[in-house]
Order: structure tokens, then C-alpha cells, then sequence
């Protein structure tokens, strides 16, 4: 089997609240050397699928139809064998 | 009998809290800034529903660590009375002050509803004057009131009394029907071991007034009164 | 300048050298961007400004009609109402939550700007069939984005109203409400005025979001639209919170010379509109707008559509006050220019002047057209029912069974249930009703509210579909004790370059006129959204009205729930042989067919003024608008919030069956009276020349009702109710 | 600089209705082979901090006083140079 783990941002270019309001947050907590934060989503999906190629287009897949809004946000993943 | 009602920045059912103080059981009452370092003066703090710091990240978890809080965990140290209501229970269960967790509700969606409440301890001062039996109509309005405490937790709650709340049908059956949003043993408000300290997600400062369809929520706040009265002499 | 160079931002070859003969010499980028936002459909009515023209506009009690950012009407002893509604299709096609959201966020600000707090919340939703995944995503994300904003900033979502048809498959209809009190002296208008003034931004930091949202608005969707993504924001509720409990601080404090939120068109609308108002100029520094990404230019910078901020002017000696009051409230706030007086818009960034316009021409100037109208062939077709073809019901169970589960008639609790409707403890009566109440604090007042279009009857007759929409808004407004005072109303059609879309479009406007006229409702502000077609099909026309009413005294609201067993049901209006356009029709036969119910606006009045007095006179214990589904479905909608059912003898005088159970004639008001009031309310009727038919008893737990001594429905209300209830949650399931 | 990657999930004995919803959906969508799904929260923290040690001790402290609350939540995260 073959876990995913995808992690989910937003575009750069769109604005972060949580993010922003975390950063303010851990300034104010006295971390003077936090230069920006971004917060997003984490998914784990694990598949039943050995075949790395395989899982890789049916995760992909599954980013662009339902994981994600590719409108806003943008996703990276890694495949780990569990 | 002082309140205080806490704002934080994005609390938003302050001004709720503020009217029924005021206007419905006539109390003194002032608004107290996150930024203020001291509660004193007061006689019972509450910690309004909302979306203190947009409840970003966390509910709660940013709020915590405002000013104002560490008075108010001082004075609840000293036995002050303090009610966290909605957003003001997420601050308190964040702030340690009280036990457990709030996160998103097993519906995953916002819910706004009036609910029914079984009180399960009379004696502490937000609940000594209720009748026995009577449950309780009271408004929820949450995403994320879905109470969560382990089991042995649950265990030290439960024969300590500070189990306060639980949601009930109608008919006051505690069962999942009637549970809105997944919590624990259907837990709608906890208090700490010390009992003057109550978090609970349903808004009795939404049920005080006959026009608003109930007024059950100032059993709680008839409850706080006596009390303090009692205190004094 | 290459013609490309304009077509791309959406101007017209024309509107290049109007452009051109105004500043005497070719505009260069910057200035080109911002008549190309600024003459947009949407921030310029350039097409609807002429139908516009013909509503009513003024009344006694108008304080503030179209024009500004929202209109303001007088509610006496020194206070006023402020209401908009606003459209957020296109957004919430591509991204519903965050759409919606910054649909909810936008039409706040506008509230506020005018100096009132807002108080209420209401959204009108279309979308395609709900088995369709991609439907029920958009429905999930919407719902979903309205909740996330108004819950969050904490102002009730009180009403609204939900439609499913396949004409709006591929572009739903997001259209938010907002409700607003302010006392009457303190409105705030949004004009620069007061040479050297200070202006101020203060808000969210610019960013590349949302660039060309405008003119995004004002194009048909398109598989291209995909790549237009940038248009859709992410809206920050918490510091819109922020930004209204300090610029309302500052309202009432008198600091504050005029003041406009940054919507579509983001700072180029704010400062040509604020100079253009205060017939002045404005100077801005760009290189001091706080921005979120580095390296913006000045282009971006002067359109960029970014959520949460506001534009204002002070005066110089209250400049310090105000940037401190906005760091209490966690604000950032800048001094970005100041007023002129050579009506100029003067843009500078890194000591240059990278763009030098008349405000006024950006404001003002942009092209009206007066688009070819015709009357659309598909008229010919629908037009054409034919009833004696038509088979009559044979089981009315069933058919009531089955129309309460159709997701127009359902119960939209999945959708109200998420909104925070009690915040701020001034709701009276809830979701759920025909209109929602609210009180108003440190009075003895009401306000009622509502949204309402059939847009299906707008699709068969715009003119009689317009005129509707503002009765059934009056009527439910009315049914809860409310005078109807006036609407705003938010215009949503296809591609009005299309001559039969823009006949559509002035038949409506005028159907609506009419209607607004008679019942002394005007209009005092709304929004046009264009452009709503995907691949060429257009959406039904949908010209929704949101309209406020007053209560004098708010413990005389009224609700459609039956209170107790053995009181007189009645109803008061006429019932016709029309099936035309209605929920019947169309879900039990699958046609939208023929003309939609026929309104006659005397009777309407008459009918809403006796109801009214009844109500004021605490004659009636309920009372209900009969609309899609009937009197049939009136009737049920009353039993279901105590459980009370009703025994109903009717006579059917010549009707169908189908026509007196289901038929959705206009002016009808179902009551229900205590026996000791009913011969004072049938007094108060036949003085009136309003027809009141008595028609049973409530009581039991059963919805019977027979038709000249013949039992046609008789089915539990639990049984009912269940259908009702649970058919909008097993869909989305 | 240093930038945290910083993943939380909701600790093993809390139940996960988000996972379970995406689950669901992903099931229904025709991804058979999904075997689990657990749904939870990412960030990055960039430090102006090049000590990878005390960086590591700094996010440590930083997502158990605020970042994440450890009655429900696990996180685990790694450093990245940017
Ligand atoms: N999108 C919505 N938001 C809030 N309330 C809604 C929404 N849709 C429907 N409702 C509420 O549900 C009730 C029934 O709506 P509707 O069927 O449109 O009523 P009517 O036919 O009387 O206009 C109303 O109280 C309405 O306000
Ligand atoms: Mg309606």
C-alpha cells in the first residue's frame, strides 16, 4: 500500500488570513525572528496500489477533482510505502 | 452583582451578553478590552461567543494568550466566577482553564438551532437555583462545538460533578439524536474542578427574553446571582 | 496603443476614442486599466442605466435613492433603514465558498460605509437540479462561504430564498442582502470633499487578487473563464469585523468627511467616484498602499480588487486621531493623498505620475447605450397550454406528497441551519417564516425583510414576472406584520447585447416599476448583473427583490404557524383556473408552460391593506402567502411548526381540482382566526371588496381537506412533514 | 533562513469526521482502492534563524504553546533551508 501525503496552499498570490493572523500571533508570543507563516491543509490518503506511477496519476487526479480548488490553492505531494 | 464581558478582537455576541446583563436581570455591567491587565472589581467575568481573532488556526487558541486572560485565569484562581459561552468556552478549554478540547463539529457544518439541556450537577453556583428536572431550551450557534476528553478524563469529570450540561431531546432523552455535534457523552458545558469556572457551547444569553422564543437562560443567571448573594453574608 | 491592447481589458473600439478625445492624447497602460475597469457593465450600467431610469425612486420617507452605496430610508423618531443587494455569480461558479463569502463581505461594507450598523443578512440562491455532484458542490460551497462570512463577522443570516432549475446548471445565482439602522444624521455619503484633506486606506494589504473581477463580471462564463482565476478572492471576515467596529466608531464620532469601501474596481472606483461625488480631484501616492507582494505596479495596484478596505477623508486636525483609532482596533492605516481641486485623479508612484484623468469621466462618462430589444420567439412556444389537454389530479396525496419534496417547495433548513440567525438577540421571528422580523433595540419597532422572485414566471411574462416578484415580497412582508416601506433589487440576466435578453430585461424593470409604484414601495438602490450564460444559454431572467417593512410595534408580528386547535381558517383573495408557470407544472407534468398567475395591483393593495389591519388589530393568529404550491402547500407549511393540522371544506365553484389545490394565483392570504374574531376579519374583508372564504377548522393531526363534500386529501402532518423536511438533506447527502 | 513544514493530524483516538467525509467522497467519486483517509492542518514557519538546533527547539516550543493543541493533535515537522 502507498500513503499519500499532500499538503495544500494557497496560491501565493491569494491572501492567507490564517496565516497572517497566526504570524501577528507568534509575534506577539515574543518570536521576533518568525518572517512569515502560511497556514493550509494536510491529507494522508492511503491506497491500496503498489504501482508508485500508478498512485501518483490517481492522486494527482484526485487533487484536481476533489481535494483541491486548483482556483485558489496548490498542492504538492509525497508517496510513502506503508 | 459587576460583570465584566470580555471582547477580543472579532468576539461578536458581546454586546448579546452586555443587553441581557443590563436590560434583563438590570446588573452593572462593562465591557472589558483584551488589552486590559486586570479584572478587579468584578464579580463574574464572561467570555462572550464569537470568532475571537477570526478563530483562526484554533478557536480560542489566539485569544488565550491575550492580556486580559491572564487576569482572568488569576481571578478564577482566586474563585472568581467566570463563564465562557461559545467562542468563550473554546478560550477557556484552550486557556487550561478548563478541561478537554472543542473541534469541528461531526456534521462539519455551522449549526444553529435551539437545543435542549439536562443539567447534571445542581450544585454549583450556575445551576443552584434551577428547578430539578427542568431541562433547559437554550440556542446552539457553532462549527466547532464537538467536545472531546479521553476516557479516564471523562471518568474524573463525571465523579467530580463537572459534567454541567448535556444535550437531550425534547422529551429530555440524552441520546445522539439529540447530540448536534458529536460530543462526548453528549457534553454541552463543563466546569472546573473548583466549580466557578463554566464553559458551554449553548447561548443562554440568547434565552432571555420571552420575544426571542425563550428565557430559560436566566436560570443560569438567577443561579449566579443567589449565589453571589449568598456569598456576601 | 494596439486595438488589442484595449479589446483584451473589454473596451470597444469606440469606447477607445472616447477615451482618447477626453484626455486629448492616447491613455497610456495604467490609464487605459482603469477606464477599462471603470467602464465596465458592472461599474457602469453603461447598458441598464437608461431602463433604470424608470423606477420610482422618491418617496416621503427616501432619504438616500440610487447612486451611493446603498439606499436609506426614514423609519421615524430619528432613525433610519440603509439596504443593497448585490450579485456574486461568477465568483461563486468558479470558487463557491470563497465567492460567496466576498459576496457577503461586499455588500457589509457598502452598508457600513453609509454610517450604518449592519443588522441583518439575507441571500437569494438559484442553481441547477440537485443530482447533479457538481451542483450540490456549488450549493455546499455557497451555503457554506455565506455562513463562514456572516457567522464570523456576526451579523444574522436571517432570510433569503433558494431555487433549483436547469437553467442555472452551469452559472448559479448568488445574491446577497444586507439591512443596516443608522440615525438619520448620521449618513455618510462617499465624496471627497475639502481641499487638502487628507485621504486615508485603511485595511487589508493590495494584492494581485482579484485583478479584472469587474470585467470578469460583466462576460459570459466559458471554459477561457478557468483561466481568469486570479478573479476570485479570499475574504477575511475577522478584519472585516475589524474595520467595521472602527469605521463605525469614527462615523459616530463625526471624524470622518466621506468615506467608500474598495469593491469592484478597487481603488480606481473609490477615488474617481469619492472626486467625482465631491466634484474634486484627488493626488495618491501609490508607493505608500501597503501591499502584499512585492513589485506591484501601478497598474495592478489601481485595479486590484483586494477584500477589506476602505477608502475615507478627514479633515487635517482629526488625520492623527483617526490612524490612532484604527491601531486600537489592530488596523493599518496610510495617508495616501489628498483632495484637489482641478478634478484631476493624479497617480503617482516613484515620483512620477504614472496616471492623470478626469475623475469625473471615469465616474460619470462612460458610454450609454440603449442595446436592440426584441420580443424572444421562445414566447410563441411556451405560451401555448393548453388545460383541456392537461389530465386533473387523481390522487392529490400523492401530489402533495410529491411537491413538498420538490427542493423549490422543500424546507431550506439545510441552508438556514448553518447561518448564525440570532446573533445580536434581535431576531423575532426566525427562518422558516414568510419574512423575518427583527426588533429594533431601545424601541418599540420592527423591521420585516424579505427576498423573493419566481423567476420562472419572469422566463414566461417578464413584465407580469417583475411585478411579482415586488408583490410576493410585499405580501410576505405584510404576512408578518410589516408595512412595506421599499425595495432595492438585484437584476440578474444573460447577455444583454442579445435583443431578446434586453427586452427581457425592460419588460421586467417595467413589470417591477409598475408594481412599485402602486404599492408606494420605491427603489432605492440594486445592482445588474449581466452576462449570466454558459455556452450561449441564457438563465431564466431573475429580477429578485429584497424589500424591508416596518412594524410600528413588534409585538404584533405575525408568523404562518397555525397557534392552536379550533381556530377558523380562512382565506382571503381569489383562486383562478391558472397553472400557468407553476411548481405544479412543472414537477408533476415537467412543463414550463403557459402564462404566469395574472396580478392586478388594486387588488394586491387591497388585499395587503386588510391584512395588515387585521393584523395590527390582533384579529389574526396566523397568516401565510400562498405561493409555489398553492393553497394546498399553505395549508401544510401552517401545520408543521406546532403540529396542528386542519379539516378544509372547499367548494370548488367551477375550478379544476388541480387549479384550486395547487394553482398559484396571486393575492391569496391564508389566516387563521380565533372564532370570536372571525365575523370582525370578514367585516374588515367585505369592506374592502376583498373576497374571505371560510374555509374549516384547525385542530387534529391530520391535513384533510374535502372538495364539495368529497374527501380529496387526507394525510398525517407528520407524514407530510417528513417529506418536507428531509428532502433538501437526503439530496445533498 | 529556516522554514518549518509542520503537518497535524487529530491524534489517532479522536475521531476524524473530515477523513472520513473525503473518504466517503472520494469512494463515491469511484476510487475504490482508498483505503483511509485522515484530513488535518499544514503550515510553514519561515525563521530568520540558520541554526538548525535551536530552530528545531524553537518550533517544537511554538507548536506546543500555540500551533497545535496536544489534548487532540499530533504534529511532526521538518526543516527546510529557503
Ligand atoms: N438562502 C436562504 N437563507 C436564509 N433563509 C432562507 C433561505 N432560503 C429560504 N429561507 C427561508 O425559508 C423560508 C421559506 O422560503 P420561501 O419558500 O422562499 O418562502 P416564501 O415562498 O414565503 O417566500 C423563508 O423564511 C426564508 O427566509
Ligand atoms: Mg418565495
Amino acid at each position: 500500500m502507498l500513503k499519500a501525503q499532500i499538503k495544500v496552499l494557497l496560491k501565493q498570490s491569494v491572501l492567507d488570513p490564517q496565516g497572517q493572523a497566526v504570524e501577528k500571533a507568534l509575534g506577539s508570543l515574543g518570536y521576533n525572528n518568525v518572517e512569515h507563516v502560511r497556514v493550509g491543509k494536510y491529507l494522508e490518503v492511503t491506497l491500496a496500489e503498489n504501482n508508485r506511477e500508478a498512485a501518483h496519476k490517481q492522486v494527482e487526479e484526485m487533487c484536481e477533482r476533489l481535494l483541491t480548488n486548483t482556483v485558489i490553492e496548490d498542492y504538492t505531494f509525497t508517496l510513502v510505502e506503508v | 452583582m459587576k460583570f465584566g464581558v470580555v471582547v477580543f478582537p472579532g468576539s461578536n455576541c458581546d454586546l448579546d451578553a452586555y443587553h441581557l446583563v443590563k436590560d434583563v436581570i438590570k446588573q452593572p455591567v462593562d465591557y472589558v478590552w483584551h488589552q486590559e491587565e486586570s479584572v478587579t472589581g468584578y464579580d463574574c467575568i464572561i467570555l462572550p461567543g464569537g470568532f475571537s481573532y477570526g478563530d483562526y488556526l484554533r478557536c480560542g487558541a489566539i485569544a488565550r494568550f491575550s492580556p486580559v486572560m491572564k487576569a482572568v485565569k488569576e481571578f478564577a484562581l482566586r474563585g472568581g466566577l467566570v463563564i465562557g459561552i461559545c467562542n468563550g468556552f473554546q478560550v477557556l478549554v484552550e486557556a487550561g482553564l478548563l478541561p478537554g478540547a472543542l473541534y469541528r463539529n461531526t456534521v462539519l457544518q455551522f449549526r444553529c438551532q435551539f437545543t435542549h439541556l439536562k443539567v447534571e450537577n445542581y450544585e454549583t453556583p450556575f445551576t443552584e437555583t434551577i428547578e430539578r428536572g427542568r431541562l433547559l431550551k437554550i440556542p446552539i450557534a457553532h462549527g466547532e462545538g464537538n467536545y472531546y476528553v479521553d476516557n479516564e478524563t471523562l471518568r474524573q469529570l463525571e465523579s467530580n460533578g463537572q459534567i454541567i450540561f448535556r444535550y437531550a431531546t425534547e422529551q429530555g432523552e440524552v441520546s445522539d439524536t439529540a447530540n448536534p455535534n458529536g460530543s462526548v457523552y453528549n457534553i454541552a458545558g463543563v466546569c472546573n474542578a473548583n466549580k466557578n469556572v463554566l464553559g458551554m457551547m449553548p447561548h443562554p444569553e440568547r434565552a432571555g427574553e420571552a420575544i426571542l422564543g425563550s428565557e430559560d437562560g436566566l436560570m443560569i443567571f438567577d443561579s449566579i446571582l443567589k449565589h453571589w448573594e449568598g456569598s456576601r453574608l | 496603443m494596439r486595438p488589442e491592447d484595449w479589446r483584451n481589458m473589454g473596451l470597444k473600439d469606440d469606447e477607445f476614442k472616447m477615451i482618447v478625445e477626453i484626455l486629448g492624447r492616447e491613455p497610456n497602460y495604467v490609464e487605459l486599466g482603469m477606464y477599462s475597469v471603470m467602464w465596465s457593465e458592472h461599474c457602469s450600467y453603461k447598458n441598464s442605466k437608461d431602463t433604470l431610469r424608470t423606477f420610482p425612486t422618491e418617496g416621503e420617507r427616501v432619504l438616500q435613492g440610487p447612486g451611493e452605496n446603498a439606499g436609506i430610508v426614514d423609519i421615524g423618531d430619528g432613525l433610519a433603514v440603509c439596504f443593497k443587494i448585490e450579485s456574486h455569480n461568477h465568483p461563486s461558479a468558479i470558487e463557491p465558498y470563497q465567492g460567496a463569502a466576498t459576496g457577503v463581505g461586499g455588500i457589509i461594507r457598502d452598508i457600513f460605509t453609509m454610517g450604518a450598523r449592519p443588522i441583518a443578512s439575507l441571500n437569494s440562491l438559484r442553481f441547477g437540479t440537485l443530482d447533479d455532484a457538481h451542483v450540490r458542490y456549488i450549493l455546499d460551497g455557497v451555503v457554506a462561504g455565506i455562513a463562514g462570512y456572516g457567522n464570523c463577522i456576526g451579523i444574522p443570516t436571517v432570510a433569503g430564498e433558494v431555487y433549483f432549475d436547469p437553467s442555472y446548471q452551469g452559472n448559479p445565482l448568488v445574491n446577497a442582502m444586507c439591512v443596516g439602522l443608522l440615525e438619520t444624521d448620521k449618513i455618510k455619503l462617499g465624496k471627497a470633499t475639502g481641499i487638502g484633506n487628507p485621504v486615508i486606506l485603511v485595511g487589508a494589504r493590495t494584492g494581485r487578487d482579484g485583478m479584472h473581477g469587474v470585467t470578469f463580471a460583466s462576460e459570459e462564463l466559458s471554459e477561457a473563464s478557468e483561466e481568469k482565476r486570479p478573479a476570485v478572492q479570499v475574504g477575511d471576515p475577522f478584519m472585516e469585523k475589524l474595520l467595521l467596529e472602527a469605521c463605525l466608531e469614527l462615523i459616530n464620532n463625526d471624524d470622518v468627511v466621506g468615506i467608500q469601501d474598495l469593491g469592484g474596481a478597487g481603488l480606481t472606483c473609490a477615488t474617481s467616484e469619492m472626486a467625482s461625488r465631491g466634484n474634486s480631484g484627488l493626488e495618491i501616492v501609490l508607493d505608500r498602499v501597503p501591499c502584499r507582494e512585492e513589485g506591484m505596479t501601478p497598474y495592478e495596484i489601481m485595479i486590484s480588487e483586494s477584500q477589506e478596505r476602505m477608502l475615507m477623508v478627514v479633515t487635517p486636525e482629526k488625520e492623527e486621531k483617526v490612524h490612532a483609532t484604527f491601531k486600537r482596533w489592530g488596523l493599518t492605516s496610510t495617508t495616501i493623498g489628498f483632495v484637489t481641486s482641478d478634478g484631476i485623479l493624479r497617480v503617482h508612484q516613484g515620483g512620477k505620475v504614472v496616471a492623470e484623468v478626469p475623475a469625473h469621466s471615469l465616474a460619470e462618462d462612460a458610454p450609454v447605450y440603449c442595446p436592440a430589444y426584441q420580443e424572444p420567439a421562445y414566447l410563441q412556444t411556451t405560451a401555448k397550454l393548453d388545460l383541456q389537454t392537461l389530465p386533473d389530479v387523481e390522487d392529490a396525496n400523492q401530489v402533495l406528497l410529491q411537491l413538498l419534496a420538490a427542493p423549490n417547495i422543500a424546507s431550506k433548513e439545510w441552508v438556514w441551519q448553518q447561518y448564525d440567525y440570532m446573533v445580536r438577540t434581535s431576531t423575532v421571528v426566525l427562518p422558516g417564516a414568510d419574512a423575518a422580523v427583527l426588533r429594533i433595540r431601545g424601541t418599540n419597532k420592527g423591521l420585516a425583510m424579505s427576498t423573493d422572485c419566481n423567476a420562472r414566471y419572469a422566463y414566461l411574462d417578464p413584465y407580469v414576472g417583475g411585478k411579482i416578484a415586488v408583490a410576493e415580497a410585499a405580501r410576505n412582508v405584510v404576512c408578518s406584520g410589516g408595512e412595506p416601506l421599499a425595495i432595492t433589487n438585484c437584476l440578474n440576466f444573460g447577455n444583454p447585447e442579445e435583443p431578446e435578453i434586453f427586452w427581457q430585461f425592460r419588460q421586467a424593470v417595467a413589470g417591477m416599476g409598475e408594481a412599485c409604484r402602486a404599492l408606494n414601495t420605491p427603489v432605492t438602490g440594486g445592482n445588474v448583473s449581466f452576462y449570466n450564460e454558459t455556452n450561449g444559454e441564457a438563465i431564466y431572467p431573475t429580477p429578485v427583490v429584497g424589500m424591508v417593512g416596518l412594524l410600528d410595534d413588534v409585538k404584533q408580528h405575525c408568523t404562518p404557524a397555525f397557534k392552536a386547535a379550533g381556530d377558523v381558517v380562512v382565506l382571503l383573495g381569489d383562486t383562478y383556473n391558472e397553472l400557468g408557470g407553476s411548481e405544479y407544472l412543472a414537477a408533476i407534468h415537467q412543463r414550463v408552460q403557459g402564462q404566469p398567475p395574472a396580478l392586478d395591483m388594486k387588488k394586491e393593495k387591497t388585499l395587503q391593506k386588510v391584512v395588515l389591519a387585521a393584523i395590527k388589530q390582533g384579529l389574526v393568529n396566523s397568516a401565510h402567502d400562498l405561493s409555489e404550491g398553492g393553497l394546498a402547500v399553505a395549508l401544510a407549511e401552517c401545520g408543521f411548526a406546532n403540529g396542528i393540522g386542519a379539516t378544509i371544506a372547499l367548494t370548488a365553484n367551477g375550478l379544476r381540482l388541480d387549479s384550486l389545490l395547487f394553482g398559484e394565483s396571486q393575492s391569496r392570504v391564508l389566516i387563521s382566526v380565533s372564532p370570536e374574531n372571525l365575523s370582525t376579519l370578514l367585516e374588515l374583508a367585505a369592506q374592502n371588496g376583498v373576497s374571505a372564504a371560510e374555509l374549516g377548522q384547525t385542530g387534529g393531526t391530520n391535513m384533510e381537506v374535502a372538495v364539495d363534500g368529497l374527501t380529496q386529501l387526507k394525510l398525517p402532518l407528520r407524514q407530510l412533514k417528513k417529506a418536507w423536511q428531509e428532502a433538501i438533506p437526503c439530496a445533498m447527502k
